[in-house]
């Protein structure tokens, strides 16, 4: 189970560096971070995994959303 | 191609490979977990600090400092990003203040469409993110989120939970709150210079609670409250809601000053 | 409250709670009530700290040492935090800095509570740093001591320096990942924090821990170097320290870099392959201090050389420590080793603060940072309502005591550094990397030469503020007293690094060798100078000022900088 | 053994974002994957020992190590404050050069020297 929820973690991480639409990024990395939230329950840390969901996917997220609006959602460099 | 581009992703990979080889020792160690502080935690914790979940005594309790230092930290982090956010020309949070009797329908629009959820290259209308759904469902939520997170904040001795994470949690009803009545009627919650009077305050607390064990003799952050036991995890307990306090109001300020409109 | 293990945590609590203060002048109180509180916490906190420091001295210089757990628990989970020797000297250089340049900023901005609020929190987290035996804590402090310098320096307001904070801030915050990694290995392999805990359960496994321990090691120190600025990886400071306000430049460059590198003697001391990596450490210092001379001679903004300066600097001091570590602290040669790179941290602290004030004074009121432009600084100065040209002369005692010229605290420092080095390899980089010191110096005092065509730099109205002289004038007095009293400072340094009491090694500060060598030094520097004024010299300079510089190539640096040291300490 | 390989893979991907990527927001994914991957590591491997959750109720004993958990509390938030200040630092670049790739801030911040 762990090995399963680490394998979907990264592909997850893969596929935020490689996107090319910011936005997609920000959302992955709010899904790793829910999953890191389940495997952290699953490994009997509740404190942890509740921290964890709090934090990345709630208000981690919101200041990278809160930033992208206001600039520019696509990655032009390369 | 530049002359030098290839020789700096040569020197990329390499460093990158010289990294990840040097890191595989570490990964990879099998020798038993030591379980010499688990044990002393689990045989003392409860008696020692007064707290059933062991994550929270020893966050809370044995390692007292760490904590503080994280929550200084985030102080820190939250003065710093909106000092750079208002340089950057993002006049913060805005639209709390403003009057909106003396305003034209038009102005209204436009304060509404800056204060929208629309993210660049959204093909919708702009704010079709922020229905009235949302407003009246957050307005109402919010009250109860912020309950819920002094639930978490206070109970965290017994359950999972603490400080940290009811504050998470009262920084989102705090949003809640702002997103919700962030036009008709502004709640006092929601105003920055509010949040920072709470988050200095609480900082004062925690700042002069540390003194107070180096009068009765439990040292620098020392457990002062242990001799007149007037609630188990008596210390812990203002420290868990000072700690919320600081987090809630400093993580509910920079989302608010997220969402909040830009003036350039 | 007098017991002391309460008392060696006031130079912590006392700057948390000004911070507090500060704090809450801002969001509660307003006018004039808002800067007496203001005002208030911060004499808690940087004014305090020196009564505690004068009331300990007793009990420190007897070889005294205060161990105390935070809040009394269990130490073997607790949070140990440890006062000697070494801990008053660093917390004496990070006050007299500290202090100095609060005053500084009081005239010359930035000038707002929050600014004093962030500052103290930077007070605080460095004296827990040099104090704390725990490494999760020290990994704490640390990050503590870096989010409070990112935000001084991007405080400025200029887009550089938001640059060079957002470049200092991810290159450090993911080097501090590499630190919690090396947390991790360590506690995965003796189940403890303290450094105690942590020595005894490695000497108890079978290999001492093996290749793992080692890495780990290896990681925090790296981890460390990146703060600390040693060549490799030092390319976020010149940035940094030159475009951030110039009260904070001068903290940084005094304070910001020293005070992890002393921390991190407590941590390499925990096994054998610590000591190893001491003398890497050592050799890269010294490279450092002459690459860094080499580009500081080439800069032409003030600032910048100054920041080039600083690693160079910062090299000196490597230097001595990392052989100080290589022997071993605690044996005569190594005490000596140590208290002379202490000594040249500690009168670096001093005349480098000294130098960013009156250099930043300058720049603020003739509005030219080109050292090739700007001529006839003294002058306009004096516009500004200077009578006794105090900056000018402030900036001429910095510049003599960096260049090593009698009677100048960084005269004894350096013959301090020469003395314990002498005939080592480091010995001779270090004297190389003298001369080009000098040379920059009579490169950049040329600012202050008279002018020679009319006047056309636009110079700042009005008066400069009472303060900013204050605070010179007494980083100013500290640097002639330090010279001064070169042989009891010396001594005394060595007394408390010491502890046992190792012998104090017998140094002839104004000996007619040394001055002389001293004066040799200048000439040369003089001609090297002169060689850099010609136009082949010029265009050197210029090809090596515009060499290309990337973001990358920190990280590359640094992962490097991390396999080379595993490698070696193998 | 493999569930720690994947997170030395997460660990590094995270560095190769840092490392080679220009658009700076990318580089902040990858320090958020760093920070994360470390956690992890810790959670994972102080979750060796013990059969349940560190909070003592009636009949639990045998708990697994909480110190780990309480130090990866303190990593977890220090990694967001990071994050943060270095978004909100991004967002003022954006505004004074226009960009989010290293180079071409490099190029509009610094033709002064």
């Amino acid at each position: 189970m762990t090995i399963l929820l680490l394998a979907l973690v990264l592909g997850l991480a893969v596929y935020t560096v490689s996107t090319k639409d910011l936005l997609h990024g920000i959302i992955a990395l709010s899904a790793i971070s829910l999953l890191s939230a389940l495997l952290f329950y699953l490994l009997d840390a509740p404190d942890v995994a509740i921290t964890e969901a709090a934090v990345g996917a709630g208000v981690s997220a919101v200041i990278f959303i809160g930033v992208i609006r206001y600039t520019e959602r696509r990655d032009t460099s390369e | 191609m530049k002359p030098g581009t290839r020789w700096t992703q040569f020197w990329t990979v390499l460093s990158f490979a010289a990294l990840a080889a040097v890191l595989v020792p570490v990964f990879v160690i099998d020798a038993p977990w030591p379980a010499a502080a688990r044990d002393y935690v689990e045989a003392q914790g409860v008696r020692e600090i007064g707290s059933y979940n062991l994550v929270s005594a020893v966050y809370l309790g044995y390692r007292i400092f760490d904590t503080v230092g994280e929550i200084i930290v985030l102080i820190a982090s939250v003065i710093g990003t909106v000092a750079v956010f208002s340089a950057a020309g993002a006049v913060l949070a805005e639209g709390y203040e403003i009057d909106l009797r003396n305003m034209s329908d038009r102005e209204k629009q436009e304060i509404m469409d800056d204060s929208s959820f629309t993210l660049p290259g959204e093909k919708r209308h702009t704010h079709a993110l922020r229905t009235h759904l949302l407003e009246v469902v957050t307005g109402v939520l919010g009250p109860v989120v912020v309950l819920f997170g002094f639930y978490i904040m206070v109970y965290g001795h017994s359950s999972p939970g603490g400080g940290f994470q009811g504050g998470v949690i009262i920084a989102s009803g705090i949003v809640f709150l702002a997103l919700g009545n962030r036009m008709e009627s502004s709640t006092m919650l929601t105003r920055p210079p509010v949040l920072e009077r709470i988050e200095s305050a609480a900082f004062l607390v925690l700042a002069l609670a540390s003194f107070g064990g180096m009068f009765t003799g439990t040292g620098f952050f020392g457990d002062f409250l242990k001799e007149f036991a007037l609630y188990p995890a008596g210390f812990m307990m203002i420290m868990k809601v000072s700690i919320g306090l600081i987090v809630g109001a400093g993580i509910g300020y920079l989302c608010i000053a997220m969402v909040g409109r830009e003036i350039t | 409250m007098m017991n002391p293990e309460n008392l060696i945590f006031l130079p912590v609590a006392l700057p948390l709670a000004g911070a507090a203060a500060a704090f809450c002048a801002k969001a509660w109180c307003t006018g004039s009530l808002a800067k007496i509180t203001e005002y208030g916490g911060a004499l808690i906190g940087l004014a305090l700290p020196w009564a505690f420091l004068a009331a300990v001295l007793p009990v420190i210089a007897t070889g005294g040492v205060v161990e105390g757990v935070i809040g009394r628990w269990y130490e073997g989970i607790g949070i140990t935090f440890r006062f000697d020797g070494l801990s008053w000297l660093v917390m004496v250089l990070i006050y007299s800095v500290t202090t100095a340049a609060w005053i500084y900023s009081l005239g010359a901005g930035p000038r707002n509570a929050s600014f004093s609020a962030v500052y103290l929190i930077l007070v605080s987290a460095l004296s827990a740093t040099i104090m704390t035996t725990d490494v999760f804590n020290l990994f704490v402090c640390l990050e503590m001591a870096g989010i409070t310098s990112y935000v001084l320096i991007a405080s400025s307001g200029k887009p550089g320096a938001a640059l060079a904070s957002f470049s200092y801030l991810l290159i450090s915050a993911s080097s501090m990942v590499f630190f919690l990694l090396g947390v991790y290995g360590l506690y995965r392999l003796t189940g403890a924090l303290s450094y105690e805990g942590i020595a005894q359960g490695l000497q108890s496994l079978p290999d001492g821990g093996g290749t793992a321990a080692v890495v780990s090691l290896a990681l925090m120190i790296a981890a460390v170097s990146v703060r600390v600025a040693v060549m490799p990886v030092s390319g976020w400071l010149p940035d940094a320290h030159a475009l951030a306000p110039h009260a904070v430049s001068a903290v940084l460059s005094g304070v910001l870099i020293k005070v992890p590198l002393f921390a991190l003697a407590r941590v390499m001391l925990l096994m054998p392959a610590g000591m190893q990596a001491g003398a890497l450490i050592g050799y890269a210092g010294a490279f450092t201090a002459l690459f860094g001379v080499i580009l500081a001679l080439s800069q032409k903004d003030a600032k910048r050389l100054l920041a080039y300066h600083s690693i160079s600097q910062i090299g000196y001091v490597v230097s001595a420590w990392g052989a100080a570590v290589h022997v071993g602290v605690t044996t005569p040669a190594g005490a000596a080793l140590m208290a002379a790179s202490f000594l040249h941290g500690l009168y670096h602290a001093m005349f480098k603060g000294l130098l960013f004030l009156s250099i930043g004074t300058t720049v603020d009121r003739t509005g030219q940072r080109d050292v090739y432009q700007l001529r006839g600084a003294a002058r306009i100065l004096r516009s500004g309502g200077e009578r006794i040209p105090v900056t000018c002369i402030c900036f001429f005692i910095g510049a003599l005591a960096i260049s090593a010229i009698p009677p100048f605290n960084g005269y004894v420092s350096k013959t301090a550094l020469s003395h314990v080095l002498s005939g080592s390899f480091h010995y001779y980089l270090l004297t190389a990397a003298g001369v080009g010191t000098a040379a920059s110096f009579i490169k950049l005092s040329r600012i202050y030469w008279p002018q020679k065509q009319g006047g056309e730099h636009s110079a700042a109205r009005g008066r400069t503020p009472a303060s900013v002289y204050i605070s010179q004038l007494f980083l100013g007095g500290l640097c002639i007293a330090g010279g001064i009293s070169a042989s009891a400072v010396f001594a005394m340094v060595v007394n408390l690094l010491s502890a046992s009491g190792a012998p104090v090694p017998e140094v002839a500060f104004y000996s007619s060798a040394n001055m002389l060598k001293a004066l040799l030094t200048v000439a040369a520097g003089l001609i090297l100078f002169l060689l850099t004024a010609t136009k082949k010299g010029g265009a050197l300079l210029t090809t090596i000022r515009t060499r290309p510089r990337g973001f990358q190539d920190l990280f590359i640096s640094f992962s490097l900088a991390a396999a080379v040291l595993v490698i070696w300490m193998l | 053994m493999i569930e720690r390989i994947l997170i030395l893979l997460l660990m590094l991907t995270g560095l190769w974002s840092i490392i080679s990527k220009r658009n700076i927001i990318k580089k902040i994914f990858g320090f958020t994957l760093l920070n994360n991957a470390v956690v992890m590591l810790f959670v994972l491997e102080g979750s060796r020992i013990g059969k349940s959750a560190p909070i003592l109720e009636e009949g639990i004993s045998q708990v697994v190590d909480p110190v780990p958990q309480a130090l990866m509390l303190t990593a977890i938030v220090i990694g967001v404050c990071m994050t943060a200040l270095a978004l909100a630092l991004a967002f003022y670049l954006y505004k004074a050069s226009g960009s989010f790739d290293i180079r071409k801030i490099r190029e509009a911040v610094h033709d002064e020297s």
